[in-house]
């Protein structure tokens, strides 16, 4: 479904991602792991087109999409949740959910049907729909941010950190959420996690990225037994 | 009373151009975080296309004014493409230095190609007619309408369409925006063209009843920086409600008090303001 | 080029060079240009404190200037001052007001700022041309002395009546400015400012009062915009309202950020570029402002960071790839 | 072909006069400035095509050297050294007072000297910043201001609103203006003005005046915000009469407000359009100008300013051979006296001589309409000392002009 | 006592984020602040720092009242935060950083900059000294000279901590100063936080990874809806009942 394909990109004058090669097939729940500044967030944001790699090609559906604009990206049905969650502050919850779904703009049954089952998994937002997004706490922040990413009802979703600056009862409840969205809906995941122990329970496989280049894959199962990957991020 | 019901009209006519030109300030301010400083010159550039489009080509008043409205629509979508566009990662002081060039670029072209001296479009409505003792030129009349209807309209559009949801999604977090799907180079460039047209159709609709010259819009994008700061920067209800204010203060601090100084007390308004709400009157968060 | 501007003997050069100019005898034109661009220089520096160093884009510099030029003028001609005097108390006055303009327009931020002082700006140009009775109104202000000769032990005495004693004055004062905002920037005060522009928000958490801070240096700061403004009304002679308009401060806002923001050389390379520029357009007739108008564009496009910026990342790319170069040439030799 | 150029060598002049210009030729003055630099590059033109200036047979051709200053003093100021230095001007003409006022310092320092051309018609100026090598082109507004003020007591007005530009001659004339018609027993009802450059809409301040009563109001300023007050004033209801100043053209004024013109202008005082002057030479001098200024977009419409600039272009060259010289500056300043007067009959403007401090004896001329039309003009003499020498001067207007109605007006006014 | 907090309320319109809140901060202790996301907890440092003024209560630090200093008095009085997203002049570098996080403790204004006065160079001298030290102690003193982006997020979080510690605080407010890094730096951090302690500051901490509170915390309160609902030793804490169901969960301890 995704496949990517010595693809680099520099941030500045340094090179963030490094001739990474990954790919994601249909139905599939990928994890992709790695400690601070290892290109995790650049590596998704280049997926997304909101930087640009200055080399490699990146595939979607079989077809590149490297050189697209992030709009047309979205469109094409890959999503990604961003760090920092990017909210629009000042808009109510609603509205920020409403423009999740933009793309659908014309479809407006389907987007009332996924608006009920946002609420459904995150009740909270149906309380507070009013509320503007910038006067959430972090924590609820990043639940907004997940529930918008799934408005675009995206074929391929991308998170990255959403366990990030969560409690830890939270952290549980949006990987379960995170789950059911991979196996109910069959929505395609692509996760960025420091959280390897979370990411690993989760997801069928992953990626372990390190200075911006992949340096081991494999099961879920076969890296959280690795020792490396032990040590440096289960960190027991 | 008489007295203070035609100032009261000279006031709100005054502020109904303030208000179409500080709308664009605020909606540009708000996508692209820039202080358009040449916002008065695209007003005259408007008045300029409206003048030549009814004295070249023989167009009659109405058509005239709207397809000035389309001409700045382009011209503004370009100049944010070919200006603004590059400069989206730099500051707003490098921003506000490629306004000032723009300014100069426009008012030195239009002195060059059309002269310095000023124009005048044929009043099409030179009538007056009395309202309660007032006088008002039923071409002063329609500015004030006008105003009311394309400020009404633009409110729609922000509030009821998805177009609209857009541009106050991309005034908030661009790359949010541009990963929910939104196309917001285009929305920038939209903003630009809404806020050049009206400017358009503030300077045709006084263009009647003033003069044009290639200086028109130097004081008044001054008036619309005090109007869009004293509403709270980028908040559009600010923005008209701070517009009709600052016409009235000229008005009737013009008319009762000194006429040399109504200025002042248009700027001296807003440092009061802040310095009693330091964010303006609709401002919610810091710049 | 960034390294050699860097060491000492770089300045001293320029400073000599400054300093033996007029035994070339250049022409009327160049002094007039070279003694304005002193002056604008001077009012530049102050603006880079303000918005360079300290972050708030202060949009009255101008309209200091003008105060600083009208207090010399009306003091020298009105109250018979000498001009040793008046140029010290009229920049002493700028400070002053700087300081009770800045209490209501600092407690505002950004674009708020930029706006109230702009607004300011505006009303000191009205009342400059209103108020007749101490400015002269829109008829300006006519006929301010020269300054007083300074006597000199052996040699008679300095006059101000020729361009050179002017330039000397005027590079005097520029020197006089540069070592402030030098001893300034780099200190501990400096680390204040800097602070300031670089996140109010924590500068206030790590015990910065941030509005005292803002308010010294939008007091010094106008107090150069004063000082340069005295030096300007006794080159020109005679004032008008012009002086005290936005344009002006449109203009040194041209020349600091065109020269380079947040340096000490930006604002003195940039005040001496760009009329040399805009004098250099005459030569193309009426299409000047025009053309002035796309330069202004297509530098600051390319240029975001000015002249001493683009010289910096040009020596930066050299450096770069000479040191790769080393490298490589090293990588071969280890292989 | 080289035959051609050898030719062109033969008659190829002996040298070239620079007359530099420093003036507003963008910005709000822009049409101001424009107007006088064309009067200067008419007459350059003409004098050329008459074969130059012509000094011990030699032959100097004249060149224009023009720089925009916006109208800013400082711009004015680099500007003289520009036509110093690099076009070796020998006389510059300015047109804004406060840009006049620098040039004043300069062109005394000895081998700086050169002609200021000066076109203010501020009184007294001459004496206040007395310059010997300055010459002071317009009538002082002085006459102006009493003969409107005359004018409009004979219409029996007592009552006056004051709604003029408030740029400096504004503040200067109104000033002015209310001390005479107060001293004749007149009063000012209100006093408000207006920046005529900057702003479009004076509906407050007509709003204001009106409110007290007045019987005419005195606005002017630029052209273009004396016409939107006088329309504006008529649009809120005002049936008074007008008293413009001198800056504002009536005929620029009418034309711009298109067909009601003569209704709205309607016992209008104002400086008598050039198309209505007396002067025999104006309408092929309008119509040369019109040709080659107007139809090319580089003015609107004839004004005095290129009338005056045009004939005292004339008068430097003149002075250039009366003196036998193109660069001794004192001798050409001194030579100005020898070449006056020079009449209306030959040029576009007359002047009849020159004051001690440098004043030319320039005409100013009034007109009014009344009842949908132009009134005679009435010309003011100003420099006469005594009855006998204005009645002399009458009588020569009167044999030279035919219908002409001569006014006397004090100048310096006496204390 | 250092800090005292009695009866501490802030609320935005209807939303009570801060609800009633008592506690202290004695001498030399670390407590941890917990709570689920959005139960108040950084609006209490917002509130204790003087960046929000209170609804009502009181705020005492070393038994004075600082409610609604303004944040620089509350800084200079010996109290300094971190912010929860990493907060740095990020145009400068390092010691810059940290010799701004000095500033409250030097006097130096402009005339002492002007003339070079004994001051100026004294306290110059000793902010170098100072700096260079915290710098080795917060582990950047290979970075000195670095311009803060091209830090690491995790070296970030540390210059942020140093810049709080640079004036010697009596008393540091941390708001997670590990969110977003991984376990091997956490325990950098971690370390980090008890070096400061032993070195004689008090510390008051929000964080969510309970493991690293349990271990480093002397005593946790635990907020929930702007209230506090418990307040104890680790122990204590992760045995109470109310606060398993409001906030840590059933299974893992992350
Ligand atoms: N704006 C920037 N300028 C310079 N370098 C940057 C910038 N943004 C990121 N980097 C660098 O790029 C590298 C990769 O960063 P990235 O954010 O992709 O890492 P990450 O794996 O997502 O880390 P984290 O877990 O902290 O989110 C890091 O070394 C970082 O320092
Ligand atoms: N300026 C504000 N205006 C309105 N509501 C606010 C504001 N700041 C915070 N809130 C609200 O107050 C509540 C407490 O927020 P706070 O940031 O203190 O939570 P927190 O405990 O730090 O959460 P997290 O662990 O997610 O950071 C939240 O519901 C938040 O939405
Ligand atoms: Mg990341
Ligand atoms: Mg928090």
């Amino acid at each position: 479904m995704l496949k990517l394909e010595q693809v680099s990109t520099r941030i500045g004058g340094y090179r963030a991602v490094n001739s990474v090669c990954l790919e994601v097939r249909q139905g599939e729940f990928v994890s992709l792991i790695g400690g601070n500044g290892a290109g995790k967030t650049t590596l998704m944001r280049t997926i997304a087109g909101a930087l640009k790699p200055f080399q490699g090609s990146i595939q979607f559906m079989g077809a590149a999409i490297e050189k697209l604009p992030p709009d047309r990206i979205v469109r094409a049905g890959l999503c990604l949740c961003p760090e920092g969650r990017r909210l629009f502050p000042q808009l109510s919850v609603y509205k920020n959910l409403i423009l999740g779904a933009y793309t659908r703009r014309n479809d407006r049954l389907g987007v009332q049907r996924t608006l009920s089952q946002v609420y459904e998994i995150f009740p909270v937002l149906k309380v507070r729909k009013e509320q503007p997004a910038g006067t959430f706490s972090g924590g609820e922040q990043q639940m907004l941010a997940i529930a918008r990413a799934l408005m675009s009802e995206p074929k391929l979703l991308m998170l990255d950190e959403p366990s990030m600056g969560l409690a830890p009862l939270m952290v549980e409840k949006v990987s379960e959420i995170i789950t059911l969205i991979n196996v109910e809906m069959g929505t395609t995941i692509l996760l960025a996690e420091q959280n390897a122990h979370m990411a690993l329970n989760i997801t069928q496989r992953g990626y372990v990225i390190e200075n911006g280049k992949v340096v081991l894959e494999g099961s879920s199962a076969e890296l959280s037994d690795n020792e490396q990957v032990r040590k440096a991020y289960i960190g027991a | 009373m008489e007295l203070f019901f035609q100032q009261t009209i000279n006031g709100i006519m005054l502020g109904s151009t303030y208000v179409l030109v500080a709308l664009g300030v605020t909606m540009i301010y708000g996508i692209m975080r820039l202080p358009s400083f040449a916002h008065g010159h695209f007003y005259m550039l408007g008045a300029y296309i409206t003048f030549f489009l009814i004295t070249l080509y023989n167009f009659s008043y109405w058509p005239a004014l709207i397809l000035s409205m389309v001409v700045l629509f382009f011209i503004g979508g370009l100049v944010e493409r070919i200006v603004f566009r590059p400069l989206r990662e730099q500051s707003q002081i490098s921003n506000f230095i490629a306004a000032i060039g723009i300014l100069l670029f426009i008012e030195h072209m239009v002195t060059v190609i059309w002269g310095p001296h000023s124009h005048r479009i044929p009043n099409p409505y030179p009538e007056h007619i009395y309202l309660f003792g007032a006088s008002v030129s039923q071409q002063r009349l329609i500015v004030i309408l006008a105003a009311v209807v394309l400020i009404a309209l633009l409110q729609l559009f922000i509030k009821k369409t998805v177009i609209g949801f857009t541009m106050e999604a991309t005034a908030q977090d661009r790359e949010g925006a541009a990963l929910v799907g939104i196309n917001v180079n285009r929305v920038s460039s939209l903003t630009f063209s809404i806020a050049c047209a009206l400017a358009a159709a503030a300077a045709s609709l006084v263009a009647p009843i003033f003069v044009i010259v290639p200086g028109m819009g130097s004081l008044l994008v001054m008036k619309a920086m005090v109007i869009f700061i004293l509403g709270g920067l980028g908040s559009i209800p600010g923005a008209i409600i701070g517009g009709y204010i600052l016409g009235l203060i000229e008005a009737l601090g013009g008319g009762y008090i000194s006429s040399e100084y109504k200025d002042v007390f248009a700027f001296g308004a807003l440092i009061l303001i802040l310095a009693i709400k330091p964010t303006g009157i609709f401002g919610k968060g810091a710049a | 080029m960034h390294e050699y501007l860097r060491k000492k003997w770089f300045y001293f050069l320029l400073l000599l060079l400054a300093l033996v100019f007029p035994l070339f005898g250049p022409s009327r034109l160049i002094f007039t240009m070279l003694i304005l661009s002193g002056i604008w220089s001077i009012a530049t520096l102050g603006l880079n404190l303000i918005l360079g160093y300290t972050g708030q884009a202060s949009l009255a510099h101008g309209a200091f200037f003008g105060i600083g030029a009208y207090a010399v003028g009306i003091m020298t001609t009105r109250l018979g001052l000498s001009f040793w005097i008046a140029l010290p108390l009229a920049s002493f006055l700028c400070a002053a007001i700087g300081f009770l303009i800045g209490l209501p327009t600092l407690r505002t931020k950004g674009a708020y700022f930029a706006i109230s002082t702009l607004a300011f700006g505006i009303i000191v140009f009205i009342i400059a041309g209103n108020w007749s009775d101490l400015t002269g109104g829109h008829m300006g202000l006519p006929a301010i002395p020269r300054p007083n000769p300074i006597p000199l032990p052996l040699a008679g005495e300095i006059s101000f009546t020729s361009p050179a004693a002017r330039y000397y004055l005027v590079l005097f004062f520029l020197l006089l400015t540069l070592w402030v905002m030098h001893r300034v920037v780099f200190s501990l005060q400096g680390y204040s400012f800097m602070a300031i522009r670089n996140n109010e928000n924590l500068a206030e958490a790590v015990g910065i009062n941030t509005f005292r801070n803002k308010l010294l240096s939008f007091m010094v700061a106008n107090f150069f915009a004063g000082l340069a403004g005295g030096l300007y009304a006794m080159q020109l002679g005679a004032l008008s309202p012009f002086i005290t308009h936005h344009v002006l401060t449109f203009n040194l806002i041209i020349y600091l950020i065109l020269g380079g923001v947040a340096t000490l050389a930006g604002p003195i390379i940039g005040a001496i570029t760009v009329p040399f520029i805009v004098d250099a357009l005459f030569a193309i007739g009426p299409y000047r402002m025009v053309i002035f108008g796309v330069l202004l564009i297509v530098s600051i496009i390319y240029f975001p960071r000015g002249l001493m910026g683009g010289l910096t990342s040009l020596w930066n790319r050299t450096a770069d790839y000479y040191r790769h170069r080393k490298d490589g040439v090293r990588h071969a030799a280890e292989s | 072909p080289p035959a051609e150029q050898e030719e062109e060598e033969e008659v190829a002049p002996a040298g070239e006069v620079v007359i530099g210009y420093s003036g507003p030729l963008s910005g709000p003055a822009a049409e101001y400035g424009q107007d006088g630099l064309n009067g200067i590059i008419m007459a350059v033109e003409d004098i050329n095509a008459a074969g130059g200036i012509v000094i011990n047979g030699q032959v100097y051709n004249l060149r224009v050297a023009y720089y925009d200053d916006m109208a800013d003093p400082t711009v004015t100021m680099t500007n003289v050294d520009r036509l110093l230095d690099r076009d070796g001007a020998i006389a510059i003409f300015n047109m804004v007072y406060t840009c006049t006022l620098p040039m004043l310092e300069i062109n005394r320092e000895a081998g700086r000297e050169f002609l200021i051309m000066a076109y203010t018609s501020v009184p007294l100026v001459e004496y206040q910043h007395a310059n010997e090598l300055a010459v002071w082109l317009p009538p002082p507004f002085l006459g102006y201001v009493e003969t409107k003020a005359r004018k409009a007591m004979e219409q029996g007005w007592r009552r006056c609103a004051i709604v003029v530009d408030s740029g400096a001659y504004g503040q200067a004339w109104s000033r002015t203006f209310a001390q005479y018609w107060q001293a004749m027993g007149g009063t000012i009802t209100y006093d408000g003005k207006g920046s005529y450059y900057a702003d479009t809409d004076f509906s407050t301040q007509i709003t204001a005046a009106m409110a007290t009563n007045p019987e005419f109001m005195l606005i002017g300023g630029p052209s273009k915000g004396t016409m939107l007050v006088a329309e504006q004033a008529r649009e809120l209801g005002f049936e008074g009469g007008f008293v413009f100043l001198d800056q504002a053209k009536i005929d620029w004024v009418a034309a711009a407000l298109g067909e009601n013109a003569m209704e709205i202008l309607d016992n209008t005082i104002a400086v008598v359009a050039v198309e209505h002057s007396i002067y025999p030479t104006i309408p092929e001098f309008t119509q040369r100008y019109n040709e080659r200024f107007v139809e090319q977009g580089k003015a609107t419409i004839v004004t005095w300013e290129a009338a005056i600039q045009y004939t005292s272009t004339y008068i430097l060259a003149k002075a250039m051979e009366a003196a036998g010289s193109v660069d001794d500056i004192f001798a050409i300043r001194a030579a100005i006296n020898g070449v006056l007067p020079v009449y209306g009959t030959e040029f576009p403007y007359e002047f009849h001589g020159i004051t001690d401090a440098g004043r030319l004896h320039a005409v100013g001329s009034i007109a009014m309409i009344q009842d949908g039309a132009y009134q005679p003009p009435i010309t003011i003499y100003w420099w006469p000392q005594n009855q006998a020498e204005f009645d002399e001067l009458s009588a020569w207007a009167k044999e030279t002009y035919g219908e002409v109605i001569p006014v006397w007006v004090q100048y310096p006014p006496p204390r | 006592m250092l800090l005292k907090v009695e009866a501490l309320s802030k609320h935005f319109g209807g939303l009570k984020a801060v609800d009633g809140v008592d506690f202290h901060v004695n001498q030399g202790e670390i407590v941890a602040i917990i709570g689920p996301n959005g139960s108040g907890k950084s609006t209490l440092f917002n509130l204790i720092s003087g960046t929000l003024r209170p609804t009502t209560g009181k705020v005492l630090f070393q038994g004075d009242e600082i409610t609604a200093h303004k944040p620089y008095r509350v800084a200079a009085l010996g109290i300094k935060r971190t912010f929860q997203t990493t907060t740095l002049f990020d145009q400068l570098r390092v010691v810059d950083n940290l010799a701004i996080g000095r500033r409250v403790n030097t006097k130096t204004g402009f005339w002492d900059a002007l003339f070079r006065t004994a001051r100026w160079r004294r306290e110059r001298d000793e902010t170098v000294g100072k700096v260079l030290e915290l710098s080795g102690i917060i582990g950047l003193g290979d970075k000195f000279f670095d311009f803060v982006t091209t830090l690491s997020q995790e070296a970030q979080k540390r210059l942020a901590i140093g810049i709080a510690l640079a004036s010697e605080p009596g008393l540091l407010l941390l708001d997670e100063p590990t969110a977003g890094i991984n376990m091997e730096e956490t325990a950098e951090i971690i370390e980090l936080i008890r070096k400061v302690r032993e070195a004689g500051t008090t510390i008051c901490l929000i964080e969510h990874k309970m493991r690293m509170v349990m271990g480093l915390a002397d005593r946790i309160i635990v907020l929930n809806y702007g209230r506090k609902i418990a307040e104890g030793t680790p122990q204590e804490i992760s045995g109470n009942q109310v606060v398993i169901e409001a906030y840590l969960g059933g299974k893992s301890i992350a």
